[in-house]
């Protein structure tokens, strides 16, 4: 068992230049369920390490309460919380080896030699370490550090695991063995984890639900899905999806059509209802680069300002209503900037905003 | 929010909990301190009050400071000890510095060797010392000074003889000796920059002069401060050199305060008014040193 | 690029000679010692050095071991400077590491008292500490007298809090969650990082405990706890002084800091926590 | 072993006062314990340099050794541990010297024994001497006025076999010692009397510009400010100079020594021969040597029984008894100050000097028998006044009328005054 | 004018442990155009950081000559050689402010300060760093220490720059903005720039050529699209492309026809003359996940394994021909593990690679 609650949770910097105090985290409030693989994402900057180094208790938060398995561990030291971390600038121990950087947790808690060896052994295979545990971190690659600081999480099996962008330095290809490696331990150890990162398809693959962040508040948290299709604010929003959604002012016209410059474009049916109580006043309409589809007979036209080649897919930049909006299509269609090409709106997948408080409507 | 009903521990648990072992961390040093540092120095402070006699001392109030003030000697100590410090501090640990950064770019077995014969001098008994500064300061043309000056012209200054020249010898002589433990401590806080940072500042066109002002110098300050604060230390409570080069003159000019307190506590038994001038000594060296960690307080952390 | 060459080979020349310079300086009172010591001059009752020995002759070594304690006194030198280095660079590193890393209450409070402290002259807590460690401890003339002052020293205690404060507070963090106590973090991973400043420790504090003269001369009686240094200064007679043993007794009793110095030294530099951090 | 237990301990502390006196002072105390098995003595060698200090902190932390070596000074006696012996002393004091004893006592009582006396002299370098045709003897037999002194010593004053610069007459000048030897032999034996501060009188100005007519006449060096004793002993050594002082009668044994090891071809130099010569004295005026004597000064603890103390006198009796005096004194080559141990020792003197040391050691001046407030009063005059003005003197920055002045005006101070 | 050529250039490290030596770069001999914008790509460790750092002059090669504009600069001292870089652990002076880390460079060539304040105004703006200019490093986020890092070398104009992962800390929006402003830059100075990424996007859309390396040996040479469409080595083809290409065994019946397990695939025309060389022999068929379609009429039926909803796209994993393939389909098509679908291979976009020699056929 292992649930973590944020109660309130504040964390402020002292930021004496400015003669005031920065907030990292603001009044944080959630619950992370036990075996629950959760995923902060957010800008950088938002607070998300700040959060994980608090449920660690590395830092000590300015307000409110952390409770671990529903005890409260304002006072508890680090090491008796139970929980392993990657930390995001590594901090691996310099003058040990890979593999006493690797097994020094395991030393702590007085665990067999023999299995520390082993668990020593499988993790530095699966992270490709194995023929480098007797190097100093100093002549370690940055990728590699970071396995290794990856590593010696991932021998231990702690109640909690944070990890802290453990996979930015990795490639691509690296960085899908080893989602799929976590979602395995995660799997076979029934812990808790609670992971950072920048990459959505991480997020997305990997986490049961998503903590979104911003300036140090929660903005919503959700399944990846529910995220993705019904994000709360223009924050989330626009954070989630890649590119990001296209945010084009609406005004609603009636309660089936909204006006964008030139275009009349048609809501559809079951939001309506939603969107009687904002007829005659402005809207903020968002869809998502994936949802504008190129369509001969579609009903908008549009000069292509920058073509991009992805290898899989397109990037199509273009302006519409004066706002620069981006299309993304398949790897096969090329357009040369300049062309002038019909694309089609996916309604049905379109988000709609209020102006002022940004929230959803609907 | 949490529902297992919380045993709220007792106030002390928690702050011992929470730093216990931080004070476990200290306690010897501390333990230490209490009886061969803290206790003596209450036991001086009270002494500052008293006539002291070992048979019975008697309190007179601030008499010991008021004699230390009205003491023109005691005046004339305090600024030559203030000349002293100023004149060797900050001089003697730039010195410290440029050697140590001359030494550190070398190979192994160079810097092995200018770090031995720069440290183990230091070893060198005091005797063996007092004979060569004697040397080099002796009045007649056999000093080793005096030659030298003597090659390109200038007559025979008696170094340690006269009023003039007395204090500034005594401020040479510590300019020219006992870098040894400094550069030891500079070279150990040198090896512990990160290399990347010169990397940085390599492409970001730094000169060398430039690198040593930007980087080595604020990332040294831990070491600066320290070699500071006991270079002040040391120097406001200079004594030794003293007591075998000069013996406090002549007239006056070398005498330190240090002295004038092993003068008033060791020829006169005037304990009480040693201990005053101590603690007026004392605080001189806390301001000086407060004012340096002041001034180097950002600490360096990577 | 021929002129920055140039200039490189300059700059390179100008600082050996620098350093050579100093080198002299700082060699003469070392090179004359052992010139000294070499001569066998008895009971001159002035000295003047020479440059070079004349009939060097070892004769001087052999009466400073045959005709005193000397085996004795070195053994006691050993004995206490190498107990003393080992505490202090325990309790001095472990309080510098406190003072550097952790945050607790009173904690400038208590290291600005023990800082402030050191500003007094000892001249006049020398009277109040010989009363309580002779009279009122009764330790006169006992090993425990000789050490118990200079046990841990605050100088050695900022020494590691100004070295300390350097190392990465992240590898301390991750420590912790690697369910590490505060002391096996001291233990495993500060004392390791922190090898250059404990050697600097370490050779300063054997030497500074070795050359210690006045405290253990204040406080032991007999020959047999005398230490080298207290030693050496009985070769001094009323109008007198037997230059030529007293210096080779220098000599042997420099020995040993040049053992501990050439077998620390390669401690003193070593960047050892280069990879341990990002950023 | 079981008496161990029941033995009187009694502390000494003493000082290397020559090459063989620890191995003399052991032997001395095995002996004295085979007497008195109920007394241990427990003895420790101080270093010169910084056993003073341990002596005062002992004392001014209420625990003194029970003997100690050195001379009663006021200080000692206002701790009120220094024991007078007067009344304690088993054995006739009639056999010591008495003004060695004088030198023991402090305003009337005696507080130790004494266990040689030393003895300040001028020296002259033989060689040099017999090559200017100096006749020394007559020197040594009834001493020499400034001017006769002034005279032989402006012969001197010339370059050396080596092409050194070689003076007349060689002082250390850091302290003040010259002015105090000439002053005393210009009629002014005591700087402090019951009537005050001496020093403010015109011979005073005598004795500087006489020094200052040396100095600039280059009969003594310029530089003779900056000289310590072992810079004037150099000197000598080297045949720079003619006269020097302070000398000690032991200086013959030293020089002897030094000739022995030139031989040797372990010391580098010119052999010479020590001649001792007494302090010139000014015209009319009467030669006064220059002494004292050191011994042993009885201290108590803060809880020191009788019993105790008489144990302790009976180690005193014994450490400055005949026998040490007599071993002390001819190691040192000092005037044997105990009739039955004069007639066991010898001094290793050449015959002159040794007549010259015994005939200036029948002049010692008797010490100054003024109060101990006095003496400290005498004692801040000498560091605050006389060694800096003397320091300026030398050093040229005060003319002998501008120090003299200083003199005067510092004397007529309050804090002078008896 | 800044080209850079590598000349045989090989770079070891002593391997102290394996009592040998590691190569970190072998042999490698390439040119870099003058404002040429080459992106290095390649696994954790493959040698890209040490390439780079050869480059700056920062290590020094083993074996080998590089020139810079035609000028050999074995010896020339780093700072001569008018180079801008971001480390990849930052470096950051972590004594001085943000400002004073951003324009401690320009200070060094004595520009003028209305000049360095302007530049580091401009710099500090694009990046996000305007409000944190008097802080330390330590009081920065991992993504805030990383802009800083970027920002060291932005405010610069050198010939060359060099990005070593510049953006493997920051979030998916404010990397597609650096992304835009390194291309902006690139275009405004004219400089050489040479960057090491992960993110195949960046590799793809900031590229105007692709080293592709592997355990130090450089492996193809190439434009983004070339790299895409025509892999010359079975790495690249796996490398290049996320999720990876699959690989499957298969065997030539003829030139015109390929027999994987129970399928045969037709091999299409302008590939024959290639094949027919190979014909009776194994050789690897690859083909990208995009380029397995959902198809309800495709010749291919599979049971899905695992399904993978990423937002704009799914993954779907199944078996083939003993090998696990992976297809990556549009995002509103919904299945669900278990399930059997029919798929379309889309023959003309395949490769195919010699078995033992792993380079490409045709
Ligand atoms: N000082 C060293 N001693 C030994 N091997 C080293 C040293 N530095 C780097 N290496 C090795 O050289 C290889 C190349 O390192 P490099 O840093 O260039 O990799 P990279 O391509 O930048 O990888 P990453 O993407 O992980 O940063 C790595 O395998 C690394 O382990
Ligand atoms: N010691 C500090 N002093 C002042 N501000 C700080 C300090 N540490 C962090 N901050 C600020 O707190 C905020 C949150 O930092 P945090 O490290 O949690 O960000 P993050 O979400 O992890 O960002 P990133 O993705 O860039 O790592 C940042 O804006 C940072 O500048
Ligand atoms: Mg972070
Ligand atoms: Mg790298």
């Amino acid at each position: 068992m292992a649930t973590i609650v944020f109660e309130g949770i504040t964390k402020t910097f002292a930021d004496a230049k400015k003669g005031g105090i920065f907030t990292a985290v603001d009044e944080a409030t959630f619950e992370i369920k036990d075996k629950e693989f959760l995923v902060f994402v957010g800008p950088s900057g938002c607070g998300k390490t700040t959060s994980l180094r608090m449920i660690a208790g590395l830092e000590k938060q300015t307000g409110g309460n952390i409770y671990i398995d529903g005890q409260l561990v304002n006072h508890v030291h680090p090491k008796d919380r139970d929980i392993a971390m990657v930390f995001q600038d590594y901090a691996l121990y310099p003058h040990m080896s890979i593999e006493q950087n690797l097994s020094f947790g395991l030393k702590n808690m007085k665990i067999e030699k023999s299995i520390i060896e082993e668990k020593v052994a499988y993790a530095s295979k699966i992270l490709g370490l194995d023929q480098l545990l007797d190097r100093k971190p100093r002549e370690l690659s940055g990728g590699q550090r970071q396995r290794v600081a990856l590593g010696r999480a991932i021998v231990r099996d702690p109640k909690v695991f944070l990890f802290d962008e453990p996979l930015s330095n990795l490639d691509a290809k690296l960085r899908v063995q080893m989602r799929i490696e976590l979602a395995e331990l995660h799997q076979r150890l029934g812990a808790t984890i609670v992971y950072v990162t920048h990459d959505q398809v991480e997020a997305m693959t990997l986490g049961e639900r998503i903590v979104v962040m911003n300036e140090g508040k929660v903005q919503q948290i959700a399944s990846p899905q529910e995220l993705y299709a019904r994000p709360q604010n223009m924050f989330v929003a626009g954070f989630i999806g890649s590119p990001a959604m296209n945010f084009i002012p609406a005004y609603v016209l009636s309660e089936n059509q909204l006006q964008m410059g030139d275009y009349l474009l048609d809501v559809p049916l079951d939001r309506q209802d939603y969107v009687r109580a904002y007829v005659n006043r402005q809207v903020m309409f968002g869809i998502r680069p994936e949802h504008i589809l190129l369509d001969p007979k579609g009903s908008v036209e549009v000069k292509v300002n920058v073509f991009e080649h992805l290898g899989a897919e397109n990037l199509l930049y273009f302006s519409f209503n004066e706002q620069s909006v981006i299309s993304k299509t398949a790897g096969e269609n090329f357009i040369k900037a300049g062309e002038t090409i019909a694309m089609t709106f996916q309604m049905e997948k379109m988000h709609l905003f209020d102006i002022e408080t940004k929230q959803r409507i609907g | 929010m949490a529902e297992t009903v919380q045993v709220t521990p007792s106030k002390l648990s928690l702050f011992l909990r929470d730093y216990g072992w931080c004070y476990v961390f200290i306690l010897v040093p501390i333990l230490v301190f209490l009886l061969f540092t803290f206790i003596p120095v209450i036991y001086a402070f009270v002494m500052s009050f008293q006539q002291y006699h070992v048979m019975g001392s008697t309190f007179i109030g601030l008499e010991n400071y008021q004699t230390m003030v009205q003491d023109e000697i005691f005046w004339r100590s305090m600024r030559n000890t203030f000349v002293f410090t100023v004149a060797t501090v900050p001089v003697s640990v730039g010195i410290t510095l440029v050697l140590a950064v001359l030494i550190f770019p070398r190979g192994k077995k160079v810097q092995t060797f200018f770090k031995a014969s720069l440290y183990l001098p230091t070893v060198a008994s005091g005797v063996t010392m007092a004979l060569v500064w004697f040397w080099i300061y002796d009045p007649t043309n056999m000093g080793l000074l005096n030659m030298i000056l003597n090659y390109i012209g200038i007559e025979n200054t008696m170094w340690l003889g006269s009023r003039s020249t007395a204090l500034f010898s005594l401020i040479l002589m510590s300019w020219l000796t006992g870098h040894g433990a400094g550069i030891i401590l500079y070279l150990a806080a040198l090896g512990g920059i990160p290399k990347s940072l010169y990397e940085a500042a390599d492409i970001d066109h730094a000169s060398g002069w430039s690198q040593f002002k930007h980087i080595t110098m604020p990332l040294l300050k831990p070491t600066t401060l320290y070699l500071l604060v006991m270079g002040i230390i040391g120097s406001f409570q200079v004594f030794m050199s003293i007591y075998l080069m000069t013996q406090g003159g002549p007239n006056f000019a070398t005498t330190t305060i240090a002295y004038l307190i092993y003068v008033h506590a060791f020829e006169y038994y005037q304990f009480g008014l040693a201990a005053a001038e101590s603690f007026a000594l004392g605080i001189v060296i806390i301001l000086a040193s407060v004012f340096q960690f002041k001034l180097m307080s950002s600490d360096v952390e990577f | 690029m021929k002129r920055a060459n140039g200039k490189r080979i300059g700059a390179r020349v100008v600082s050996y000679a620098i350093l050579l310079f100093w080198i002299v300086i700082t060699l003469i009172p070392l090179y004359w010692m052992l010139v000294m010591s070499l001569k066998d001059t008895s009971m001159s009752a002035s000295f003047s050095p020479e440059w070079f020995p004349k009939n060097p002759s070892v004769a001087t070594y052999i009466r400073f071991f045959t005709e005193t304690d000397a085996m004795r006194w070195l053994g006691n030198s050993l004995f206490i400077s190498t107990v003393l280095t080992f505490t202090n660079v325990l309790f001095c590193s472990l309080a510098g590491y406190a003072f550097a890393k952790l945050r607790f209450p009173g904690r400038n409070t208590i290291f600005w008292m023990l800082l402030g402290t050191m500003m007094i002259p000892a001249q006049v807590t020398l009277i109040p500490v010989y009363i309580i460690v002779v009279n009122t401890l009764q330790l006169g003339n006992t090993y425990t007298a000789i050490m118990l002052p200079m046990f841990a020293t605050v100088g050695n205690i900022f020494l590691m809090k100004q070295y300390m404060s350097t190392l990465p507070t992240t590898l301390i963090q991750a420590a912790r969650i690697d369910g590490c106590s505060e002391w096996r973090i001291f233990y495993k991973i500060i004392l390791p990082i922190s090898k250059p400043g404990l050697a600097v420790l370490a050779i300063f504090t054997f030497v500074a405990t070795w050359n210690e003269f006045f405290w253990p001369f204040l406080v032991t009686q007999t020959s047999s706890m005398r230490t080298i240094q207290i030693g050496l200064a009985s070769f001094k007679f009323a109008e007198a002084t037997d230059f030529g043993a007293m210096m080779a007794g220098s000599v042997i009793a420099a020995l040993p800091m040049f053992i501990l110095f050439f077998s620390l030294q390669k401690y003193f530099l070593q960047g050892i926590t280069i990879g341990a951090v990002k950023g | 072993g079981g008496d161990e237990e029941k033995r009187d301990v009694v502390k000494v502390w003493t000082y290397p006062v020559h090459g063989e006196y620890e191995g003399e002072l052991k032997e001395s105390i095995a002996a004295f314990e085979k007497e008195n098995p109920t007394i241990k003595v427990e003895y420790e060698v101080l270093s010169w340099a910084e056993g003073l200090q341990k002596f005062d902190i002992a004392l001014n932390s209420g625990s003194p050794p029970d003997l100690y070596f050195g001379r009663p000074l006021g200080k000692y006696k206002e701790t009120e541990l220094l024991v007078p012996i007067d009344d304690k002393l088993s054995i006739d004091l009639s056999d010591y010297d008495e003004v060695a004893l004088d030198h023991m006592t402090l305003e009337g009582s005696m507080y130790g024994l004494p266990l040689y006396q030393y003895l300040h002299v001028w020296g002259g370098n033989k060689a040099l001497l017999e090559e200017y045709d100096v006749d020394y003897e007559k020197i040594q037999l009834e001493g020499w006025t400034w001017d006769e002194f002034y005279e032989l010593a402006s012969i001197g004053d010339q370059e050396n076999d080596h092409g050194d610069r070689q003076y007349g007459f060689v002082f250390q000048g850091v302290d003040e010692e010259l002015l105090d030897h000439l002053a005393r032999n210009n009629g002014i034996p005591y700087r402090m009397t019951e009537e005050g501060i001496q020093w403010d009188d015109d011979r005073i100005l005598e004795a500087m510009t006489f020094i200052v007519k040396l100095r600039d006449e280059g009969i003594m060096p310029a530089e003779t400010a900056a000289i310590d004793a072992a810079k004037r002993q150099e000197m000598y050594y080297n045949y720079q100079a003619l006269f020097y002082g302070r000398a000690i009668p032991y200086a013959d044994a030293i020089v002897q020594n030094r000739n022995q090891e030139i031989q040797d071809g372990v010391t580098e130099g010119e052999e010479l021969d020590f001649v001792l010569l007494p302090i010139p004295h000014h015209e009319g005026e009467v030669e006064v040597s220059q002494g004292g004597a050191e011994g042993y000064l009885l201290f108590t603890q803060n809880n020191a029984d009788e019993a105790h103390v008489e144990n302790s006198v009976k180690v005193l009796e014994h450490l400055a008894g005949a026998d040490a005096i007599g071993k002390t004194s001819s190691a040192l080559a000092l005037p044997i100050i105990h009739k039955e141990a004069a007639d066991n020792y010898e001094l290793p003197l050449s015959d002159e000097n040794r007549l010259a040391a015994e005939r200036l050691a029948s002049n010692v001046l008797p010490p100054n028998t003024i109060t101990s407030e006095l003496a400290a009063k005498d004692d801040m005059f000498k560091t605050q006044v006389v060694v800096p003005t003397f320091q300026g003197l030398i050093s040229g920055e005060l003319t002998p009328e501008e120090a003299f002045e200083k003199f005067k005006t510092e004397a007529a101070s309050a804090k002078y005054q008896p």
